[in-house]
């Protein structure tokens, strides 16, 4: 009697595959990592006033998944809706704050659509952790600069609000931020800005395109003429930026001149994205996946990549 | 199937047939209650993709409807659908959809008794043919 | 090694056995071309083809596979949250694969297997699969598996390779798994002398035909923004009219995307190959598309498969010479040109 | 060495460099048996890897939407029928082409040909004198060539390329008394049933790779009715009713615009008819308004005009 037991073996016998035969017997008990976990929208606050901004407060259904999910500021998940599709959004809260992860969505495709009609107490998807994030460990003692721009200032926020938590805020040095938006109508997280603006362990430089509200207080004009104006130094220093192509490629002389050498300039990539593990095939930029190599890349290493991003 | 009834979708030109089939209702012409209208500006704004689209969603008819050749509120619209109606359904036969699966006519929005003969016919005729069998789009069919 | 010999008739009996057991999948004639499918009955089986027009790679990665259902119904709990589609991971044999197509398995591993992400389709059907591979006496004038670090009797990734050396099968067990089949197929009986000699002969006569065609190391070698940079892609892009005949056909392309589908208040996710030729392969839902062009695209694939997959793992070239790309390219965009022009060991 | 090729180098030689043109698109000869690959020729010297044979069923007017140069190109009948509508439906300008035509005996189908050869590979194959002489390892066939068209080939009535700059061959005796339409009937004699589970067996293998959309000069939508999400017209998978969606709606959108050149049929890789949609369609447009495509540069393509007498009996 054939036992068919030569097909069915478990790993053991498998060649090629020493890293699973490590992680011990999986059947049935591998963790899809295609499988969101299921999580309840607790909150959805409308951001900016052209209505096409809302973040997502999500809650875990089950606690053990968010034990899971450990995750650090500069990494994005997929956002998943049953019966629409995934897509790819950075965290925008901080490892920080427990008991929920939050979501900035900008609404531009059928999925973040659909995800704008949603309501409090609905039940969608989440998947990640994934990819890396801004150097931590690197930054331990340096002084942070951070520059945002429209609505890519998600994980900016969320690496602000891990800076300043009073656990975290002795392990860096100066904080500057400049951040801007076409108008103020369009900024992002406007209560905590004007928290953060109001702290003296964190130096605030908001700005926007232009204005005609007389009430606005901060800074007009363009987020690379507001770095050069207030000059953050480059001294033991890392840069941080994300925010639309045309920002970052008149930023960047910028921070060259100002003395920030490639290596020390991060930045967030964007990419159309399925998988978010590096195994579908369309993210790369030569050899690099975004969603698992990326999305964080410094300046040095995305000159070593074809142009192609 | 002994209760079946057939669901029907008619698209019906705004300035023509649904007014038709407006006069009908007003006129309280009696009509089968298997149509379910969706009304369109013209019968030139009917693309192929709608009524494929209806057709996978399950329906058992399609009906097109518009102003009469030379009435289109839009001069010539219904002179171009009409050369695409007649290649579609064409087409949609050769592959197999029934005869009658899709019906076309055209009525004014004056003849309300005409909408109301016209929409038994097509359903009448519906009927003769069953239950969509074709073109419906189910849970995907994979490996 | 202990090689078995079998003959035709002793073979046929063999997989008889084996598909009571479990489910045999070979090389069937269908239509206008052989394919890979599961036997219903062994005289279904040809072992004299050449190859299938499609790669085996849908045995692993079907084109379209069912990887999470769920309900849309309002009033179940459960709505909205997905779980995972039921699929046969029964026991399975492959019998009569060819070396090149085993070859690209292994290598098509390191992209669904990693340290961090075990793709569990993939891992599960390659799990309970066990491969009989068949070695090629000849070769079409199309392949190029010598030149890529595989071949025509390579037994990297098989379980079994069986040789056909005329009025039988001489079987080589390469791995425990291959070992265990070959007894439980009731294959015993030691290959004689003469027979492993004129295995050996045949190998020798395959792989001579076959020659080196340009030279993976020297790709590996280039710098990569100089071979991205490289003016060649003009010429080598023009006749592609970005179809997905190349990838759908290969058996190392892996891409794939993921759907949603809704029928009724009933869901599915699916995934499905694509394509880096197609345009929304990579399309921003800004509209933004950093591979907008057919040159951008082209160049991808060819970088991906002879000069991106090099540098990532270290492995050689994501290519196995199997030739299908090739041979159906409509417009005929051959591989073996560009990789000369990649390696840039001829002028042309 | 066929007679045209001669004479296209010569014409596109003189054309780039006279400046008449700023490149001249061509076919190359292939890297294996029964393949050219079309090819752009920038200079005079590249005009001489130009070439023609039997194989050349590539529909180069497939290269020529979105081009905004002046551009030389060699032309089956049929290529240039597809020009006469790109040019019709305002995707090139007229006066930047020149079309070098070339008067077309049908191009060679090397599915039938391999199928001919029951798995025996064919290493070099040439043509001579109505015959096709094929060599592989161990064997050598001389094969009628008439007997190996393309299937639409065989059955062409518009050989000689209808609009032309100049001629790279002597005009060729059109085809007569071809039935054109032997399928299309084969296939209305049946009933609905039969005609359904026909072309449920006729897609079957179809892998959804887009050969036969990409093929085709007349397909350059910038977004395909199959990419489009909101809504999504058709699923992306092999699902049977997915896959007839996107055969259906491919070959509705060339109503009226199909030369019937038979490039999709060609790229297939899995040997798809995928002619038997758009050739009914091409059937119902000469029944219904009696227009045939691609054969006039002053009548409007059939969808975008009318007659107020068309036909109109299907209509209730």
């Amino acid at each position: 009697m054939l036992s068919a037991g030569f097909a069915g073996e478990g790993l053991a016998g498998w060649r090629g595959l020493g890293a699973i035969a490590a992680s011990g017997p999986w059947r049935n008990e591998v963790e899809n990592p295609y499988l969101p976990y299921p999580v309840r929208i607790e909150s959805v606050v409308t951001e900016t006033e052209d209505r096409n901004l809302k973040t997502f407060k999500l809650v875990f259904l089950n606690p053990e998944d968010e034990a899971r999910f450990n995750y650090n500021p500069g990494q994005f998940a997929e956002l998943s809706v049953a019966g629409l599709g995934e897509i790819p959004i950075g965290i925008a809260s901080s490892p920080t704050e427990k008991g929920f992860l939050k979501f900035t969505v900008n609404k531009v495709g059928k999925v973040s659509s659909h995800l704008h009609n949603m309501c409090a107490g609905e039940i969608m998807g989440v998947r990640g952790p994934m990819g890396n994030w801004y150097p931590w460990e690197l930054l331990e003692g340096k002084n942070v600069v951070i520059i945002g721009g429209g609505f890519a200032f998600t994980t900016l926020r969320s690496s602000i609000v891990y800076m300043l938590d009073p656990a975290n805020r002795p392990r860096f040095g100066d904080i500057s931020v400049v951040y801007g938006a076409r108008s103020p109508g369009l900024l992002l997280y406007k209560d905590e800005l004007a928290a953060w603006e109001r702290r003296d362990d964190i130096q605030m430089h908001i700005t926007v395109d232009g204005t005609d509200d007389p009430a606005w207080k901060y800074n007009i004009g363009f987020v690379p003429t507001v770095t050069k104006q207030k000059a953050p130094s480059s001294e033991n220093a890392y840069a941080i930026i994300c925010g639309p192509p045309i920002m970052i490629k008149f930023t960047l002389p910028v921070l060259t001149e100002l003395g920030f050498p490639p290596d020390r300039i991060i930045s967030s990539l964007e990419m159309r994205m399925k998988c978010g593990i590096g195994i579908c095939g369309r993210c790369n930029i030569g050899t690099e996946y975004v969603c698992k190599d990326g999305p964080v890349f410094s300046l040095q290493k995305l000159a070593q990549l074809p142009n192609e991003y | 199937m002994a209760d079946w009834e057939p669901r029907i979708v008619a698209f019906l030109c705004n300035w023509c047939s649904y007014g038709g089939a407006d006069l009908a209702g007003v006129s309280r012409l009696q009509y089968p209650a298997n149509i379910r209208i969706i009304r369109v500006p013209c019968s030139g704004r009917i693309n192929p993709k709608f009524i494929l689209a209806a057709l996978r969603h399950g329906v058992d008819g399609v009906w097109v409807s518009g102003c009469h050749p030379g009435d289109c509120h839009y001069i010539e619209g219904n002179y171009y659908a009409r050369r695409k109606f007649g290649l579609l359904k064409g087409l949609l036969e050769h592959m197999g959809i029934e005869p009658g699966r899709i019906q076309f006519s055209w009525i004014s929005s004056a003849e309300a008794t005409k909408f109301a003969e016209t929409a038994r016919t097509v359903v009448d005729r519906v009927k003769a043919i069953g239950p969509a069998r074709h073109f419906i789009k189910r849970q995907a069919e994979v490996a | 090694m202990s090689e078995i010999f079998v003959d035709k008739d002793g073979l046929k009996k063999s997989i008889e056995r084996l598909m009571e057991h479990c489910r045999v999948v070979g090389p069937v004639f269908r239509g206008q071309y052989h394919e890979f499918a599961q036997l219903k009955e062994v005289g279904e089986l040809d072992l004299t083809y050449r190859n299938t027009r499609l790669s085996p790679k849908d045995l692993f990665h079907p084109h379209s596979d069912r990887m999470f259902t769920y309900t849309l119904a309002k009033d179940d709990p459960e709505a909205g949250i997905l779980k995972e589609a039921p699929q046969d991971y029964s026991p399975r044999v492959v019998l009569g694969i060819r070396p090149c197509d085993a070859r690209a398995f292994q290598l098509d591993d390191t992209n669904f297997v990693t340290e961090e992400f075990k793709d569990p389709w993939w891992v599960k059907r390659r799990e309970s699969t066990t491969l009989v591979g068949l070695a090629c006496n000849e070769p079409c004038g199309t392949c190029f598996c010598t030149t890529v670090g595989t071949g025509p009797f390579d037994e990297a990734g098989l379980d079994v390779l069986l040789v056909d050396v005329g009025d039988g099968y001489m079987a080589r067990p390469v791995t425990e798994k291959g070992h265990r089949l070959l007894a439980e197929a009731g294959l015993t009986s030691p290959a004689p002398a003469e027979v492993k000699k004129k295995a050996e002969d045949l190998q020798k006569s395959a792989e001579q035909g076959l020659g080196k065609l340009f030279s993976v190391d020297a790709i590996a070698g280039q710098n990569s923004l100089e071979l991205f940079n490289a003016s060649f892609w003009d010429e080598v892009q023009f006749a592609c009219i970005n179809c997905g005949t190349c990838t759908f056909l290969c058996p190392t392309c892996w891409c794939f995307d993921i759907q949603d589908e809704v029928c009724g208040d009933k869901g599915d996710r699916l995934r499905l190959w694509d394509s880096c030729m197609f345009p929304l392969f990579t399309h921003h839902g800004s509209g933004h598309n950093p591979r907008s062009q057919k040159l951008q695209r082209v160049r991808q694939r060819f970088m991906h498969k002879l000069k991106y997959y090099q540098d990532k793992y270290h492995q050689g070239v994501a290519c196995v010479g199997c030739g299908r790309c090739v041979q159906h390219c409509p417009v005929n965009i051959d591989i073996r040109q560009v990789a000369q022009l990649m390696s840039a060991s001829c002028i042309c | 060495m066929h007679a045209y090729t001669d004479k296209i180098r010569e014409i596109a030689r003189r054309l780039l460099s006279e400046n008449r043109v700023d490149v001249v698109i061509g076919y190359r000869r292939g890297t294996v048996p029964f393949m050219n690959e079309p090819y752009l020729a920038k200079t005079p010297e590249q005009a001489d890897r130009l070439h023609w044979d039997g194989f050349c069923g590539v529909n180069l007017a497939n290269y020529l939407p979105r081009r905004t140069d002046r551009v030389g190109i060699v032309a089956k009948g049929c290529d240039s029928r597809n020009m006469v509508v790109q040019i019709l439906e305002n995707q090139i300008p007229r006066d930047h082409l020149y079309i070098i035509g070339a008067p077309c005996k049908g191009m060679l189908d090397r599915k039938k040909i391999a199928a001919e050869l029951q798995g025996k590979e064919a290493l070099t194959a040439e043509e001579n004198d109505g015959k096709i002489q094929i060599q592989g390892k161990g064997f050598q066939v001389d094969l009628d060539r008439q007997a190996f068209l393309q299937e639409n080939c065989a059955i062409c009535i518009h050989r000689n390329p209808v609009i032309y700059d100049e001629l790279a061959g002597d005009l060729v005796t059109e085809q007569m008394d071809v039935d054109r339409y032997a399928d299309v009937r084969q296939v209305e004699a049946m009933t609905s049933e039969e005609r359904w589970n026909h072309f449920d067996q006729l897609i079957h293998p179809c892998i959804r790779c887009y050969a036969c959309r990409n093929a085709c000069p007349q397909c350059y939508c910038p977004t395909c009715f199959v990419d489009e999400s909101t809504p999504q017209w058709v699923g992306k998978t092999v699902d049977p009713t997915d896959t007839r969606t996107f055969h259906f709606l491919r070959a509705y959108h060339l109503a009226g615009r199909c030369t019937d050149c038979g490039a999709c049929e060609r790229a297939c890789p899995v040997g798809i008819k995928v002619r038997q949609f758009t050739k009914k369609l091409e059937k119902d447009v000469l029944d219904l308004f009696g227009y045939e495509v691609g054969l006039s540069l002053e009548d409007r393509p059939p969808l975008d005009t009318f007659k107020p007498e068309d036909p109109e009996s299907f209509i209730m």
